[in-house]
C-alpha cells in the first residue's frame, strides 16, 4: 500500500461531522413522523376512501416507488421553482424525504389494515362504534403494531437515503464527508468514518424506534 | 515510484478527467467526453507515445483513483493547496482558471462585502469554494453543492441569488440564459489548473512537467487556451 | 306483550346461495333461546342478521319495535346498542387492557366520562368472575377468561338482548363451564338471550325454547325437554342421534 | 457548444439504460446466489453462522450503498488487487442485494408454520431434506412475489454505481444537464425512464401476489 | 419382555420453568396407553420428548433398547425411523399430493424405489379409507381425511411405537369418529399406541393403560375401567368431575 491513514485528520473535523449528524437525524426525525402519517392517511384513503382518492394515492405511491430518491429529489429542488415554489435546501430534502416515506409507509400500512381478522371489525361494529371510531381505535393499533418492524427498516432505508441530499447543499453526514475530503483529498478516512457513522445510527435508531414503538405506540 | 515506466511498458496511460465542467471537460451529443483538459489528456499521451485511456471521475474521488492507481494523472481543474499537497504531489500549472461571482443586473454586488445577506451558491471542495469560504462575510448565506452542475442549476432555478464559478462556466451559462440577465460581478481569484500526480511519482511529473514546459513554448498551450476558453492562457505558475 | 325481537318471512343470501329461507321469529323479553342445528344449516347467518352484521334480502326485522334499517348508519348504531353479540373466538381488541376493552364503546358511543365507565367495567369485571384482571393484556388470559371478557364488554353497552354464536366452541373443555356459569347467571337475572350452541346438556338446562334449523328454515321449535324427549321430525331426530353416536 | 435535441437526450439515456439493465441482472444474480447461501447458514442450528448471517446484514443494511460501492471499487484496489469496475459493482451490488434478499427470504421461511419442520423431523428427515423436499418448496413460492419487487429497489440502486465510474442512467442524465442546462427535461426523461423499467416490474410482483392470495383461499 | 419405550427420571424444563418433574415409564410392545390431564400438565411435552422434538435436561429415554442421543443427528434419525408421531393439526405438507406425502420419507430415509413406495402408500390409504385420495391435494381434504393421511403417512415408516397428540381435537364433531376408528383398528392389530386424548369414551374403550398426569408428573396410572370408577387422588377426581360438569 503506498497511502497512509490518517483518521485524525478527518477527526480533527469533528464538528462538521457532528454537525452532519445532527442534520441526517433531524431530517430523519421530521420525515419519519410526517411521512408515517401520510403514510396512514393515504393507507386509510386506500382501502377506505372514495374511488378518486384511491386512484390518486394510488398514482402517487407508484411514481414514488419506481423512481429513485434522487431523482424525486432533483426534481422539487430545481424543477418546482419552474412552477412558482421555491424552497431552501433543507425544505426539499425534507419534503422529499417525507414524500418518498410517505409511499412506502402507505404500502406498508395498508398491508397492515389488510392482515385485520374480520372479526376484529365485526366485534367493534357490534359495539356500535363508527367507522373512524373503528378505523382510529381498533383497526389501526394492531396494523401499526404488526408492521412496525417493516416501518422501522423503511425509516432507516429513508435515513441512508439521505446522504444524496447533500447534493442540493443540505449539510447532513455524507456533505460533511466530502466536504471535509474535497479539501484534505482524504477520501477513504472520510467515507470509512461516514460508513461506521451511518451504521452506528441505523443500528441505534432501530433499537431505538423498536423500544419506542413497544414503549409509547401500542 | 514505477507508473511512468508501467505507462511506456504497457503503451497505455489512464487519465481521469471531469464531464461537469464545460468548457474543460463535457460530453457531445454522443456522450463522448470533449473539451480543454480532454485534449490535453491527449496531448500528453501523445507527447508520451502511448494510447490514453480517459476515465470520467467526479469531484468526489478523483482523487482516490489517483490513490489506488486506477488512474496514472488527473486533469480535472484541480487547483493546488497545502493541504492537498500532502496527498498527491501537482504538476506544473497547464490552463488559466478565473473563478468569479455573478448575478443578475438587478442586483447589486460590487466587492465581497456585498454578499452579505445574498445567498450564493459554489461548489463544495473546489477551489471556489474555499476562496469564497475566505473573502465572503459572514453574513453570507453560502450554498454548497456536489457539483458544478448543481452550481449552476441552483442559480438558473433562481434557488440562490448569486452564482460563484469560473468564468468559462458562467460564460457558457449566460449563453444559453440571455434571459435571465446575468452579469459578471467581481473577479474571486485567478486559480490556474494543476495536473495530479501520485504521491512521490517523481519520474511521472518530471516527464509531465517537461512535456508542459515545452508545449507552453511552443505554443500549443496557448492555441488549445483560445479554443476552449476563447483566450491565451497568460502567466502559468510552475 | 311486545315481542323484543320479531322476524317475518326473513330471507338471505350470498349470492346464488340462498342461506334462509324465509325465517319466522318472536322473542319476548327475558327469553332464553338456544338454536341447534347441523354446520351451515344458517344459524350463525341468523344471529349475524339480528345484529345487523349481514344485510338481507328480503322480509322485516325489528328489535324494541325499530325496524332494522341498512341505509342509515345511525339507525344501525342504535340497534347495536340494543343488541351485544358475543362470537366464537371472542375477537377481543388485542393491543387493549381488559378494563380498556371493555370501557371502549362506552366512552366512544355512550360519551361516558372515564371514571363512571371505569366503575361499571370494574363491577361487571367482578361479575364474570375477572375482578383481578382489569390490567391484563387479553393474550395473557385463557380462552375461557378472554371469552368471560367479551360477556363483560357486551354488557357494559347495557343491552336489552344478547347474540351468543357458539360461545364455548373455542374453548378447551376445561374451561367451557366457566364460561357457562355466567351465561346461565345472565339467564337467570332475565337477559334476553339468543344462543347458537353445541352444548346439549346446557340448553336443555337453561333454555326456555329450543330451536332446531335445518336448510335455512326453522325446522322445530319448543321447548327444550320436549324436543329431545320427542323429537317430530326425522332430521331432528337424526340430529340428536348424531350428538350421542 | 454543442446543442442537444430531446431525441439527442432520450437516445442517451436510452443507451445508459442497457448499463442498467446489465448492472441489475448481475446484482440480481450474484445477490440471489450469495443470499441464498446466508439464509441457508442463517437456519442452521449453529450459532457462529447465524451471527455471522446477523452481521452481515446488519453491516450491509445499515450503510449507504453509495459508500459500500465506493468502498469496494477503492478499498479493494488498496489492498493492491486490481478491479475493473465491473468486479467492483457486481462484488458490491451483490453484497448489498444479497443482505435485503436473505432478510426476505428468512420471513419467508419463518412464516412456514413450525409444524412443518415438525413432521418432517419425526418422519426422520435430514435437516437437508427438511429443508428441500418441505419447507424450502413452501417458501419459495411466498418468497417470489417480494423477491420480484425487490428487483425494483435494485433497479434504482444501481443508480449510485456512477460513483465508481458507470455511465449509467442518472449519470447520463447528470452529464447531460452539464452539456444542456436543462435539468428539468432532462431528469422528467431520467424520471420517465426509471418509471418505465421499474413500473412493469412492481406491476408483475402485485399480479403474482395476488394470483398467490387468490391460491391460497 | 424387554419394554420397547423405557422412560427413567425425565426431567424437562423450559428455562426456569420445569414442565417435566420426573417421569418413569414403561411401555411394553403392543401395548396402547391414553393420557390424559390438565392444559398444561406436560402430556404433549412428554410426547415430544420420547420423538426427540425436544430436549430434555435430566433422566434417561430409550426406544427398542436404544437410548435417545440428542447429539448425534444419526441416532436420532433411527430413533424416528422407530417412532412415529401425529399432530392435532395435521401438519400435511401443502405442496405435496396425499400419495407423494406418504412416499416422501420412504423414499428418502428408506431409500424405497418409486414403485414398490407407491404400492405401499396405495394399501396405507385404502387402509385409512382413502384410496381413490391419492391424487388429491392436502387442502381438498376434509380435516378428518387430513389426519388419516397424516396416520397413512406415519405408518408408511413402519414405526414400533405410534405418538398421536390430541389428533381429533382440531376435528370439527361429526369427522372425530372416522379418525378414532382408524387409531381403534391400529390398536386391535398390536401397534404400540401412545396417544394424548379428550375423547374419555375413547380412551376407555381402547387403552390398556391410562395415565394422569398432573402438573408434570405421572400422577395416577392404572387400568382405565378401574381408574375411571375410582380415582385415587383428589385431582384426578376433579379432573373427571369437570368433564361431566
Ligand atoms: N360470507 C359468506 N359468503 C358466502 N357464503 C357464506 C358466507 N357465510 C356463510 N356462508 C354459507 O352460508 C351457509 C350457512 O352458514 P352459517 O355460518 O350460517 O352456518 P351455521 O349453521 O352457523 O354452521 P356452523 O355450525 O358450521 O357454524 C353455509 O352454507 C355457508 O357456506
Ligand atoms: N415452547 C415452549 N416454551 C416455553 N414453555 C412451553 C413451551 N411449550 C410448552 N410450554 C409450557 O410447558 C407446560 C406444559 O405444556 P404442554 O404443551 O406439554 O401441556 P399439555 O399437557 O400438552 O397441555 P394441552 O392440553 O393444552 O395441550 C405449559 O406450562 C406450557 O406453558
Ligand atoms: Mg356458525
Ligand atoms: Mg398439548
Amino acid at each position: 500500500m503506498r497511502i497512509t491513514f490518517d483518521f485524525l485528520a478527518i477527526l480533527a473535523q469533528w464538528p462538521m461531522l457532528l454537525k452532519g449528524v445532527a442534520w441526517t437525524l433531524g431530517l430523519t426525525a421530521i420525515s419519519a413522523v410526517i411521512g408515517v402519517v401520510v403514510g396512514v392517511a393515504c393507507a386509510w384513503a386506500r382501502s377506505d376512501g372514495p374511488t378518486w382518492l384511491r386512484w390518486v394515492v394510488g398514482v402517487y405511491v407508484e411514481l414514488i416507488r419506481n423512481t429513485p430518491f434522487i431523482v424525486q429529489l432533483f426534481f422539487i429542488f430545481f424543477g418546482l421553482p419552474a412552477a412558482g415554489f421555491r424552497l431552501s435546501p433543507e425544505a426539499a430534502s425534507v419534503i422529499a424525504m417525507v414524500v418518498n416515506l410517505g409511499a412506502y409507509a402507505t404500502e406498508i400500512i395498508r398491508a397492515g389494515l389488510e392482515a385485520t381478522p374480520r372479526g376484529q371489525i365485526e366485534a367493534a361494529l357490534s359495539l356500535a362504534l363508527n367507522r373512524m371510531q373503528i378505523f382510529l381505535r381498533v383497526v389501526l393499533p394492531p396494523a401499526l403494531r404488526k408492521v412496525w418492524p417493516s416501518l422501522v427498516s423503511q425509516i432507516i432505508i429513508v435515513m441512508l437515503g439521505s446522504a444524496v441530499c447533500g447534493q442540493i447543499s443540505t449539510e447532513e453526514l455524507s456533505y460533511a464527508a466530502n466536504l471535509i475530503q474535497s479539501r484534505n483529498f482524504r477520501a477513504f478516512e472520510a467515507f470509512i468514518i461516514a460508513t461506521a457513522i451511518y451504521l452506528a445510527l441505523s443500528i441505534a435508531l432501530r433499537r431505538l424506534l423498536n423500544w419506542a414503538g413497544a414503549r409509547f405506540l401500542f | 515510484q514505477t507508473a511512468l515506466d508501467d505507462i511506456l511498458k504497457s503503451k497505455e496511460i489512464k487519465i481521469a478527467i471531469p464531464t461537469d465542467f464545460p468548457p474543460y471537460g463535457f460530453v457531445g451529443t454522443d456522450l463522448k467526453p470533449q473539451g480543454l483538459d480532454i485534449e490535453m489528456a491527449n496531448y500528453i499521451a501523445a507527447k508520451l507515445g502511448v494510447k490514453v485511456e480517459l476515465l470520467p471521475v467526479t469531484t468526489a474521488n478523483r482523487i482516490p483513483y489517483l490513490q489506488t492507481k486506477k488512474a496514472d494523472l488527473v486533469i480535472s481543474t484541480l487547483g493546488k493547496n497545502p493541504d492537498r499537497e500532502k496527498v498527491i504531489d501537482f504538476t506544473a500549472a497547464y490552463s488559466p482558471f478565473f473563478i468569479a461571482v455573478f448575478a443578475p443586473k438587478s442586483i447589486t454586488v460590487k466587492g465581497p462585502a456585498d454578499l452579505a445577506g445574498k445567498s450564493i451558491s459554489v461548489t463544495r471542495g473546489s477551489v471556489d469554494d474555499m476562496e469564497l469560504t475566505k473573502v465572503a462575510p459572514p453574513a453570507t448565506e453560502l450554498r454548497r453543492f456536489e457539483d458544478n452542475n448543481a452550481t449552476v442549476s441552483a442559480y438558473m432555478a433562481g434557488q440562490v441569488q448569486t452564482l460563484a464559478t469560473s468564468a468559462q462556466v458562467a460564460g457558457a451559462m449566460m449563453a444559453k440564459n440571455p434571459a435571465m440577465g446575468t452579469e459578471f460581478k467581481f473577479v474571486l481569484k485567478d486559480s490556474p489548473n494543476f495536473i495530479g500526480v501520485g504521491k512521490g511519482e517523481d519520474k511521472l511529473r518530471q516527464k509531465v512537467n517537461d512535456i508542459i514546459a515545452e508545449a507552453k513554448k511552443s505554443g500549443d498551450l496557448d492555441k488549445m487556451a483560445v479554443k476552449w476558453l476563447g483566450r491565451p492562457t497568460g502567466e502559468l505558475p510552475n | 306483550m311486545r315481542p323484543i325481537v320479531e322476524i317475518t318471512a326473513l330471507r338471505k343470501s350470498y349470492r346464488a346461495n340462498e342461506v334462509l329461507k324465509g325465517i319466522d321469529l318472536k322473542v319476548q323479553k327475558g327469553e332464553v333461546i338456544a338454536i341447534i342445528g347441523k354446520s351451515g344449516s344458517g344459524k350463525s347467518t341468523l344471529l349475524r342478521c339480528i345484529n345487523g352484521l349481514e344485510v338481507f334480502q328480503e322480509g322485516a326485522l325489528s328489535v324494541d319495535g325499530q325496524a332494522l334499517r341498512h341505509d342509515s348508519p345511525t339507525s344501525m348504531r342504535e340497534l347495536r346498542q340494543r343488541v351485544g353479540m358475543i362470537f366464537q373466538n371472542f375477537n377481543l381488541f388485542p393491543h387493549l387492557s381488559v378494563g380498556r376493552n371493555v370501557m371502549l364503546a362506552p366512552t366512544l358511543v355512550k360519551k361516558k366520562v372515564k371514571g363512571e365507565a371505569e366503575a361499571q367495567t370494574r363491577k361487571l369485571l367482578e361479575r364474570v368472575g375477572l375482578a383481578e384482571k382489569f390490567d391484563a393484556m387479553p393474550d395473557q388470559l385463557s380462552g375461557g377468561q378472554q371469552q368471560r371478557v367479551a360477556i363483560a364488554r357486551a354488557l357494559a353497552m347495557e343491552p336489552g338482548v344478547l347474540l351468543c354464536d357458539e360461545i364455548t366452541s373455542a374453548l378447551d373443555p376445561e374451561l367451557v363451564g366457566e364460561v357457562l356459569r355466567v351465561v346461565e347467571s345472565l339467564a337467570e337475572e332475565g337477559m334476553t338471550l339468543l344462543m347458537v350452541t353445541h352444548e346439549m346438556s346446557f340448553a336443555r338446562k337453561v333454555s326456555d325454547r329450543l330451536i332446531f334449523m335445518h336448510q335455512g328454515l326453522v325446522h322445530e321449535m319448543g321447548p327444550p325437554a320436549e324436543l329431545f324427549a320427542n323429537p317430530q321430525t326425522p332430521e331432528l331426530k337424526q340430529f340428536l342421534s348424531s350428538l350421542t353416536d | 457548444m454543442v446543442e442537444f435535441s430531446s431525441w439527442d437526450i432520450l437516445r442517451n439515456l436510452l443507451l445508459a439504460a442497457r448499463w442498467t439493465v446489465a448492472l441489475s441482472l448481475i446484482a440480481f444474480v450474484g445477490g440471489g446466489l450469495v443470499g441464498l447461501a446466508l439464509l441457508v447458514a442463517r437456519l442452521t442450528p449453529s450459532v457462529a453462522l447465524q451471527r455471522f448471517v446477523s452481521g452481515y446484514v446488519q453491516l450491509f443494511q445499515g450503510t449507504p450503498l453509495l459508500m459500500q460501492l465506493f468502498l469496494a471499487y477503492f478499498g479493494i484496489a488498496l489492498f493492491g488487487i486490481n478491479t475493473s469496475p465491473w468486479t467492483a459493482a457486481a462484488v458490491a451490488l451483490t453484497l448489498y442485494t444479497s443482505a435485503f434478499l436473505a432478510e426476505i427470504w428468512r420471513g419467508c421461511v419463518a412464516s412456514i408454520p413450525k409444524g412443518q419442520w415438525e413432521a418432517a423431523q419425526s418422519l426422520a428427515l435430514n435437516f437437508g431434506e427438511q429443508l428441500r423436499h418441505v419447507v424450502l418448496p413452501q417458501a419459495l413460492k411466498i418468497a417470489i412475489p417480494p423477491t420480484v419487487g425487490f428487483l425494483v429497489q435494485v433497479v434504482k440502486g444501481t443508480a449510485l454505481a456512477s460513483v465508481i465510474g458507470f455511465i449509467e442512467i442518472t449519470k447520463a442524465g447528470t452529464m447531460i444537464t452539464n452539456a444542456t442546462f436543462k435539468p428539468f427535461v432532462v431528469y422528467s426523461f431520467v424520471a420517465l425512464l426509471y418509471f418505465a423499467l421499474c413500473y412493469p416490474v412492481s406491476l408483475y410482483a402485485r399480479g403474482l401476489e395476488r394470483r398467490m392470495n387468490a391460491s391460497h383461499r
